[in-house]
């Protein structure tokens, strides 16, 4: 047994570390750090320094332009990252078409779409989910229909993140209605500027407008657009929910999130003396700090299996459900901490940084909105019961 | 003992039951949230008229009601209508009006006159106590400076009932018109829909009767401040759990309604067990309320308050989470209902802050 | 809405107060205060004087012994007797036998079982449990066959209270394997003295002997001991089980224990300073006492109802699930309260009584075998898990 | 990075795992606690020869292993085995001796003596700082005066580590011989199955040598004894789940395995989730003692006994509750688990304890 890391991986941590020093600019990890939503220029702004030192897609294989990085480079790189404030990389192109691409697309789509992402070309967004579906991903009833070189989609799309600033997607469509409802199913690529396609806003609890509905009304798709084989695409969408599961624990995430709470903590009095203080709150503090430590050993377990060439399963949902009860306490006890403000909800502004003065504290305006915004966290990306359905079946054997 | 409402309160909040459903709306009341005056002012006069605001107060001072059970009936009706308008506000000045100047009660209890309470700064977090708002004394007047926090409905009140520290170094309560000289307020919504305002004072000169008395006047209305509170809370609950029910048994997935899976029963069961526990911990606090026992009411008083904050949030979490992706929507009514559930625990002290009242008084 | 209870109630308190000021022995009620275990004698030593009092059967209509009194009194008798620390009377005779003989027995029965249950002639116990039924009453395998005038019983009982005191017992028997299992069910009155039956202890995980396992091998049993109608015993024990709901809240119990606990974390030092006054243990003290005072007036919201003629229902479900919790806390809070005289397994003599010191302070002995008993509470009675599917069949109707 | 177990520790956990189940067993241990010397002296002998008590410590001094990781992997397996000898105290004891009288170890780890500290008093609960336990020292001799609280294992050894103040006013640690006249052990059996004693010293006189050094030579001892409980937890924790979810499966009520109901599958996959986070909770802690930052070792090791404290509590708690009525009784091994799951959190500080203790070195 031994928990270090080898003298190769602390170099390159302290490479990542470098680097991010001198090349993430402090404005975007201010605001990163302290909660703020960023522009769809800034996140660009941050891919394309990435994209020059060759880390934008560094997970994939060289060949198409990665760095072949390790599972414990690739997860010490997301707490550096994330540890530093930087912003998060828009996954749904890097992380979960070009998978998926790299595994069983067409010579042709990868020497296309692969460097437009490395590039910075394309803006893409995921159609999975369908309203009314839920948790249900193979409930698909958005149809395709071939049409000579094309195929003709009609049907509606739901909770695309960040589908407002995309210019393609790729999705699940149902080509074929008969047998199991999984079989019908294919794996399209969808230029979202095409006629007939419509995407309407969807504000979320914090008031804000992350994800949107897609509608699609005789959307013509050139049949090069199909990834794989007609009906295939329910087994590609599940290899793409396989992949990356160790970064749901998010724990960079909560690490940096645990840290701004601390410093709120120390900055907010409470019956005369600093928050931290409080005995009550000092010890919920301590008790997140020491569930997100043991959940961090929980994900290197994970990671050193697969670094050892066993694939991350079901085990995996063990990290979705504690990292996001831990994301979710440590939103709580930021709310908890700023007292009476965290009533006042902060205009536009305020959230994209204006000459006002904040109204209480500056730290306080994106708590509320952030908590509520992170009650998702258990409940999208499969929700934490479904996950709990999967680990009772796949490893209890309940 | 007898847990069931008298035939007036029925009438009351059958009226006011009836009231809400046919004229009010959730987009009537995000609507003025959005900019001053922060609320319905039809809503509040036809309040008036039907008589709900002078049910906050007793008849000696010219109200119809007023007491404790009153008001639980009344804030949980609203609750359940998550009505955003100064109610809460109002029984707190309007208690303290009673007691110094039940002349002003009258236009406040027909609807003309809005005062609301501003006692907290922005240091003293759930602590009206901490006060560092002066009122410097010069002859027959007072001149006021300083700034008072998170004031709910300022922007719709006439009046404000200030907490300023006198030369004597005590702290009085001080009137305070909203458009005297020097006044300024920082409107907004709220996380909640509820309108709140950032006030300053800036050498804001008021005469000798605007001082109503000392700080000590502010604990009865807040005490009856957070046993509304608990009451709005209650009505809210109860109204997540009717729609969360209705969702799982009309929410068809994997073929099958989600309520017929057990671990969620279960959670639901919970939220009833919850729910319940919520009811008793109001009844308590107004019944203690209604007593002379001067402890069993701050600790009836936090020990609601603590099991609102507690049990409140969770309910509303839990609400959020059995319906799923719709539930992360404002387009759903009962997102708006979770976030008021949520928000009520930063009102007039959150759960932590009872708690240690509550042990704190159990310690004296 | 009123809270307070009528002049003649708080009359009726004074009253029970003044009776166990001047009639409860100190011997017993210290001994109850303290968690000891009381013998067969003392127990029947207060029924004596109960019953002297015409108290010991109080809840029964007046004809046949009883007092009549109202859901209030029977609720305010429980606190005061629970508070002062009487002995608990032994219910399976007085308060389940009797419900259902005065509803269903022969005037026989009535005439001869009841008069000696207040005259403390027998000592009940209850024969419903059977191995590997669990919650599921209505398994019942235990056969009654009719021979003459007589039924052969043959099978086995478990979870038999205070079985190990008993001379009699009813029971449910199989008296029809054909048709729907719960109407071959029939209710039978046993002689524990009787040749065939067997007693055995089964000590539970604290240490205790209170259950029983009871074996019946070919034992008579007189016709005239089947109470009702042969096959109807399973209507008769489902009344009995609605009986005295709202008891299942332990208000009085927890009441005592929560004082108890109390005078404990008062005693006992951490960090210099008394228990009691340590932040986390004292918010987890008011925690369990807020929701214990929320539950006495949930309590009393049923105990209303039912004195206005609503029928305890399913609501009762709720009374049960967090009056156990709520008892099973206050005798964790006390197993942490002792720090490490948690440890020490009291002998026999300190349980009973005897010359040589306690083991650490003379609290400590008995705190971790009741946390340990406790457990029961939500496994017995219809566990927890079974009341939770009863709301939300019954009362949510999912 | 690398969580496997090397191929030298495996074996031990193999040797291990067969000596217990082929040689002990539970009515072995429940005998062997109901008198002096509270365990099985065969078994003892048969754990030193097959070289676990010798794993315990450094090859420096004459063991064969004794790195944090060689502890788990022991701890872990006894645990699993639930195996009441006095491995624990011995390794305490052992620690210290390695430090002092390393002379002395032969003999430990031969198995033929054993050694157990007798740190706690009764009124310093968790803290060994609290000593009241005198050394008078004249000439040069110590007459030691005073009393230990539960000291587990106390009547199965020949000596004890006993910490005293000394004239000076500081702690110091004594070898006393448990047989020296005016040593008085009143044992006990332990409500999990560990025999302990209440140990009095009446004017005992020890020679110069007996002084060991000074209390914080407890420390690493502490630290390890600890980490030895938190491994035990961890197996008992893992043995508790295999006998849960196996009764799920087997367990038929209402006509199905009760595992086929979903509110107890959650509650089971809720247990396994706090079984991984106790297992991270370990390797952490193991880690932290393997490095050289004080700070970080005394923070994990109390992180480490704070969770196992929890969490081992939550899952014997959970594991009696799905097992229904069967798990309330002393017949099943599944109680005896329980039982000593929770008494656990009883030993070298409490969940409470050890979070106070991180909190406040955290701020320091």
């Amino acid at each position: 047994m031994d928990l270090s890391f080898s003298p190769e991986e602390q170099a390159f941590r302290e490479e990542v570390r470098d680097f991010l020093k001198s090349e993430l600019p402090e404005r975007l990890s201010e605001k990163v750090r302290t909660g703020k939503h960023l522009t769809k220029a800034e996140i660009e702004e941050w891919q394309a320094i990435l994209s020059r030192k060759g880390w934008l897609a560094a997970h994939w294989p060289k060949e198409y332009g990665g760095q072949g990085w390790s599972v414990v480079q690739r997860y010490l790189y997301d707490i550096e990252t994330s540890q530093a404030h930087a912003p998060h990389v828009v996954p749904f192109g890097l992380s979960m078409l070009a998978p998926v691409l790299i595994a069983f697309g067409s010579e042709e789509q990868k020497a296309h779409w692969l460097p437009r992402m490395l590039n910075g070309d394309d803006w893409w967004c995921q159609g999975y989910s369908e309203p009314g579906a839920g948790s249900d991903l193979a409930n698909v009833r958005t149809a395709a229909i071939r049409d000579g070189d094309e195929y003709v989609v009609n049907g509606q799309k739901t909770w695309t993140t960040l589908g407002q600033h995309a210019n393609m997607m790729f999705c699940l469509v149902r080509t074929d209605t008969d047998g199991p409802r999984q079989h019908g199913i294919s794996f399209l690529l969808v230029d979202m500027e095409a006629p007939g396609v419509e995407v309407r806003p969807i504000i979320t609890l914090d008031g804000g407008h992350e994800v949107n509905e897609v509608f699609f009304t005789d959307v013509r798709v050139p049949a090069e657009n199909l990834v794989g084989e007609e009906g295939r695409g329910w087994t590609y969408a599940k290899y793409l929910l396989t992949y990356e599961r160790t970064s749901m624990a998010a724990i960079g995430s909560s690490k940096a999130g645990l840290a701004w709470l601390k410093s709120i903590a120390r900055a907010e009095m409470a019956n005369g003396k600093p928050l931290i203080e409080d005995a009550l709150f000092a010890a919920r503090l301590a008790r997140v700090e020491i569930e997100l430590a043991n959940l961090e050993t929980t994900t290197l377990r994970v990671v050193a299996a697969a670094a050892q060439g066993g694939a991350p399963g079901a085990e995996s949902s063990i990290l979705k459900i504690k990292g996001s009860e831990i994301r979710q306490e440590i939103s709580s006890l930021a709310r908890r901490a700023i007292g009476p403000y965290a009533q006042p909800f902060p205009p536009e502004v305020d959230m994209e940084g204006s000459n006002e003065p904040a109204i209480g504290p500056d730290y306080a305006g994106v708590i509320t909105p952030n908590y509520l915004n992170l009650r998702k966290l258990t409940i999208f990306g499969g929700s934490n019961e479904i996950q709990k359905n999967i680990i009772s079946k796949a490893v209890l054997g309940l | 003992m007898d847990f069931t409402l008298s035939d007036d309160r029925q009438a009351l909040v059958d009226v006011l039951s009836r009231f809400i459903r046919e004229r009010y709306s959730l987009s009537l009341r995000r609507n003025a949230s959005q900019d001053a005056p922060g609320h319905d002012s039809g809503t509040w006069q036809q309040l008036a008229e039907i008589g709900v605001i002078g049910a906050l107060f007793d008849p000696e001072v010219g109200g119809y009601a007023g007491t404790p059970y009153d008001l639980i009936a009344i804030f949980e009706t609203l609750g359940h209508g998550l009505v955003a308008e100064p109610v809460m506000p109002v029984l707190m000045a309007g208690t303290i009006l009673a007691e110094t100047r039940p002349d002003l009660l009258e236009d406040v209890i027909s609807g003309e006159a809005i005062v609301v309470p501003a006692l907290f700064e922005a240091a003293g977090r759930y602590d009206h106590t901490i006060v560092q708002t002066r009122a410097a004394k010069s002859g027959t007047a007072y001149t006021i400076d300083g700034a008072k926090a998170v004031v709910l409905h300022a922007e719709a009140a006439n009046l404000l009932i200030v907490s300023a520290v006198e030369d004597s170094g005590d702290v009085g309560l001080f009137l305070v018109p909203t458009d005297a000289e020097g006044v300024f307020l920082r409107g907004y919504p709220g996380n909640d829909g509820t309108r709140a305002a950032e006030v300053s004072f800036t050498s804001v000169a008021v005469g000798e009767d605007a001082r109503l008395g000392d700080l000590s006047l502010a604990d009865a209305a807040l005490a009856k401040g957070s046993l509304a509170l608990c009451a709005e809370a209650l009505g809210i609950a109860e109204w997540l759990k009717t729609a969360t029910l209705e969702y799982l048994k009309t929410r068809v997935q994997f073929g099958k309604p989600i309520g017929s899976n057990q671990a969620l029963q279960h959670r639901m069961v919970e939220m009833v067990v919850r729910i319940e526990q919520m009811r008793s911990a109001v009844i308590n606090a107004a019944a203690a309320l209604d007593g002379s026992d001067e402890l069993a009411r701050s600790r009836a008083t936090s020990a609601a308050k603590y099991t609102i904050g507690t049990s409140g949030i969770e309910v509303a979490e839990e609400a959020i989470q059995m319906h799923g992706g719709i539930g992360m929507t404002m387009e759903l009514d009962m997102t708006h209902y979770a976030r008021r559930a949520v928000l009520i625990d930063h009102q007039l002290g959150d759960a932590d802050h009872h708690l240690s009242k509550y042990i704190a008084s159990a310690a004296a």
